[in-house]
């Protein structure tokens, strides 16, 4: 079964080694230099190639469904999520606000790892599935302000500045350059970078997926304001999201794959842009928490359980 | 000692996404010479941070600025809202410096 | 200056495989907020390291905490064992904090 | 047209999407450390790349008048500089001496750079052009220093010290030695390390310019002391220095390809080398200047329009 | 001769120059991070190829012999070793039992150097041995901390603490994870990766082996510590070692490449697990000492002389 | 304090092409015994620095050599002509460390 042969596979073998090696509490660590140029380059490669695809297969309907379908699961999927953590959760109002903006948004590492399980069970997502990440990184920042605005006098934040700082975070920046650039290169461009953009795209991933498992595990071992029902959620929110993802990319006619990466994407949870964001703009918000919850909970569930689930549940949509 | 004077040193741990706040207030206070060190990890009463996360978020650094004592009182009273809302630390230390006409 | 209180700062220059030691230490002690900054290099009695070494026995850090005064003492007595057999150095100062109810 | 097919490679397009990004005030950032590793391979690779092809290709006179020549460029081409630097620099003789110094030695990065150009357009140049890289690095130096002493009363300097710095410097030596290594190890040598230092090649670089983009942009932003004119000559040297090299290439009867890149040679100005020498011997050299004169106009300058016409000059000399 | 051809493969180059640049003085460095990054790649590199093999060929007596042979080495080694440091060396009881104990332990990067020596030679150690040569990295330091508890009063340590620390250094850990991870995937999921495991390695083995060449001369010329009488040592301790090594492979009857395989990993020092581990339990002990002997005498003696010394040997005894 | 004694601190900020001057200079006046941190960046009369560039021209470091009053007073004077040509910052400031016999 392509689970099974997923779990099995080096890239989550190296991050479970990762997790293991964390909670064994040994010194393995990957310099964070090392670790940030990873991050940089995984980035650059999936927007570089998903720009070649597109510029392959041209503009179409399916993508631009999909970009909205991005766009209002970025901006809808905080609010059910604020009010669970809210009620069940028992958070304070703008903890629940920042925690849900995290899961409107999205992780680029689950959607890469996503990307490579589902292109070696036969499903590539489409070329344009890049932009729909790089969409959906924002919308849920705004959101979550709102939301925490609402829930208690926050103080007033020069909006510019703070909209600047989140459309400009280098993350979204690269995605959306490298696209682009995939898109003006197009397939002979990209021939001559091949061998370090895809090539060697899986080998990169594993290390990175060690440091992944090393810091999520220590993450979870040090994590003193998860309590068992914010950890059940952490579970819940993804199912719940990639379930609503992946029902959504099928019924508006996406590929089974590109259903499965809208499933990927609505069920992961941000660790880079919005925990920047929060910090700077909800400073009462615990980063300890959101952190904990993104990504020593629902990371780890997405890459280990969730991505086989999701690209289950898009074949049998596609297969009537 | 020869040629030395006093001066106040002002030592702030900040957030890295902060740091251009922390630079336009301390800019607005008249304090713009300053320098940068980068700090690994700690712990407090948010618990434990270090410097090896994916996520920038958590990353902090050392603002570092020698100044005469008026003007360090000027900065701290600038400072203080943001120490404030996003709990920061603040040292201030006596230091004396060669060349002080320079800093 | 408004709004500061004395503190002191213990500041430990430490092995990087010592860490978790003398952290425990220091908790032991009732110190559990401190800062953690690199250390490049340096030279001493016994002979130059860097930190450019492949092997990170020889990396090297700056355990950095702000206490009250009679903490201070509490805490340098706890480490000194850790002090004598590792030969570290401690560097205790006087500083001003702001916000001091917390630290 | 060749240029245009240049500008549109991903390599280029790489670099603008760095100096975007820093104008955009994006906090898109490429650790240091990771930087400086890639840049160290960059020099490793072209100078085993070198030294293969002169073992493959044996010693030839060309050889040794493109080293002649190199060797003259970066002894004299200061000297005009260091004048318009005065006259219509408007700068004082410490500066304009340390700025020429710049302009006399050369970039690696921009000769890595164009060597790609010219390869996919089909005119590599001969290997050796990278051993006259390596000897044009540091005669600048001296000529620069020569000029301030005139200039200014400079401290002395405990001259066997700087001479070792410089000729030591880690640049220098990584070049040479790869060099060295190439020419030892020949073709079935390098074969086994081909996957590293040719094939991943380009892709490498592309996340290079990435950063050299930010780095260069935001020390244009950051540029107090840049005038007017003094962008203008940053504009200027390279056009006519590079002008001088490919005639002076051509005219001793380079191929176009090493003419291009005596060229390209010339044209380039030093940020690694020099600089650091400066801020050893000229500390009352302003570094804010040199670095954006040399970082911020003149490398932006040549790598997205003095790369195209340096080649197209050096074609058309080679065309009769 | 294989040996020449070995001491001129770029590999082994690359490692002269960096001792070369460090001996001049010269300011060429890479960053400790990317140094570190390296380090880690090629210890899940050699895992991953080690357990892909052991996956092929399946589990063998030779494979269990190996292993009680490697086990014996690291275990009884630091024992004479130890006699001649405090007779012949004249260290003190504790410094001689920090430095025995690095000699019974192994050194990764000679393995691999000598991995990459004998498979180009056509006589690659089997996959288990890198198995070996984890098993070997930590019952030195048990031994080690023996003898020196027998010399000298020394601090009782938190047994278990120590235990913990070195059965999970990083090193042992990424080692032995990776392995189990190439035994998991095999052949057909190592595949994906393999571009970046496997045709990468060779390359980027030359980039380490210049950090190593820069580091090995930089500790040799601030050894103060080290007597001519150390040094000799420090030459002697491998060619026995080396020569037992491959003596007991042979008896065994492992084939040629893992015979001279084991008499590299017993000719070998630690410069990783084992100085953590002093600088923890043996702080009297001087790191400036068996770092001097381990990483600037013993390394470079194996990297460029000990290696085609005991190939040579171990092809000699499997050729009747 | 318990077995503490005063001593002097003495930092200096560095630009990292210059530090083997400073040590030689410092070695020539007695202290073989410091320390280096890493900067990160900062601002100056000089305008901005950022350790992230290509170019290792600008990148600075912090030496920190611990010592009795009067070897800090000898280290000063041997350190300015070099303070002064190159344009560095030094601060002294007093420290009490334990185990002075050491230091
Ligand atoms: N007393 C202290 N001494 C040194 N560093 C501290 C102290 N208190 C807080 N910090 C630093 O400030 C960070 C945030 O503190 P807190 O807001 O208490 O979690 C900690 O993680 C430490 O790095
Ligand atoms: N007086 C000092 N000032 C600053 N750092 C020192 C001093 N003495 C020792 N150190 C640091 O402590 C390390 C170990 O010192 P030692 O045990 O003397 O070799 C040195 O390498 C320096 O980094
Ligand atoms: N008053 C100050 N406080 C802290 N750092 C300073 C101060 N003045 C200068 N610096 C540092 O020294 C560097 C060079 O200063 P300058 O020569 O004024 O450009 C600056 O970039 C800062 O890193
Ligand atoms: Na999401
Ligand atoms: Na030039
Ligand atoms: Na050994």
């Amino acid at each position: 079964m392509a689970g099974i042969d997923a779990l099995l596979s080096p890239v989550i073998l190296f991050f479970v080694l990762g997790a293991a090696a964390a909670f064994a509490r040994s010194d393995l660590a990957i310099p964070e230099a090392v670790a940030k140029g990873i991050s940089l380059y995984l980035m650059a490669a999936i927007g570089l190639k998903g720009g070649v695809q597109v510029a392959a297969s041209g503009l179409s309907t399916d993508m631009a469904l999909a970009a909205a379908a991005g766009l209002a699961l970025s901006c809808l999927l905080p609010l059910p999520a604020y009010a669970a953590l809210r009620l069940f959760g028992r958070l304070d109002g703008v903890n629940a606000a920042a925690v849900a903006a995290h899961y409107g948004s999205v992780s680029v590492v689950t959607f890469v790892t996503g990307a490579e399980v589902l292109t070696s069970a036969g499903h590539p997502p489409a070329g344009y599935m890049v932009a729909v990440l790089a969409l959906m990184e924002t919308p849920a920042i705004i959101v979550g302000l709102m939301l925490a605005r609402r829930a208690a006098r926050v103080e007033a934040q020069p909006k510019g500045a703070l909209l600047h700082e989140t459309l400009l975070n280098g993350s979204v920046v690269l995605l959306t350059g490298s696209f682009v650039i995939g898109l003006v290169a197009g397939k002979p461009g990209f021939a001559p970078i091949a061998p370090v953009f895809e090539t060697a795209f899986r080998g990169v991933l594993c290390l990175f997926l060690l440091d992944m498992g090393l810091v999520a595990a220590r993450r979870l071992r040090e994590a003193r304001a998860l309590t068992a029902r914010l950890a059940l959620l952490g579970l819940l929110f993804p199912l719940v999201h990639g379930s609503i993802g992946v029902l959504l990319g099928s019924a508006l006619g996406l590929e089974a794959g590109s259903a499965a990466a809208l499933g990927i994407l609505a069920a992961s949870a941000s660790y880079i842009a919005v925990p920047a964001a929060m910090r700077l703009a909800l400073p009462q918000a615990d980063p300890g928490l959101y952190l904990a919850m993104s990504l020593a909970v629902t990371f780890p569930f997405n890459i280990t359980v969730g991505l086989p689930l999701y690209t289950a549940l898009a074949l049998r949509m596609a297969s009537p | 000692m020869t040629g030395t004077v006093p001066r106040r040193k002002i030592e702030v741990l900040v957030d890295a996404p902060l740091l251009p706040r922390l630079t336009a207030l301390a800019a607005a206070a008249g304090v713009t010479s300053y320098t940068l060190f980068p700090a690994l990890g700690g712990s407090g009463a948010g618990g434990r941070w270090s410097e090896d996360q994916v996520t920038g978020a958590q990353s902090k650094l050392l603002f570092m600025a020698l100044m005469a004592e008026e003007k360090a009182q000027t900065l701290v009273a600038a400072l203080e809202p943001l120490l404030e809302s996003h709990g920061l630390l603040l040292m201030s230390s006596r230091v004396e410096v060669v060349r002080g006409g320079k800093f």
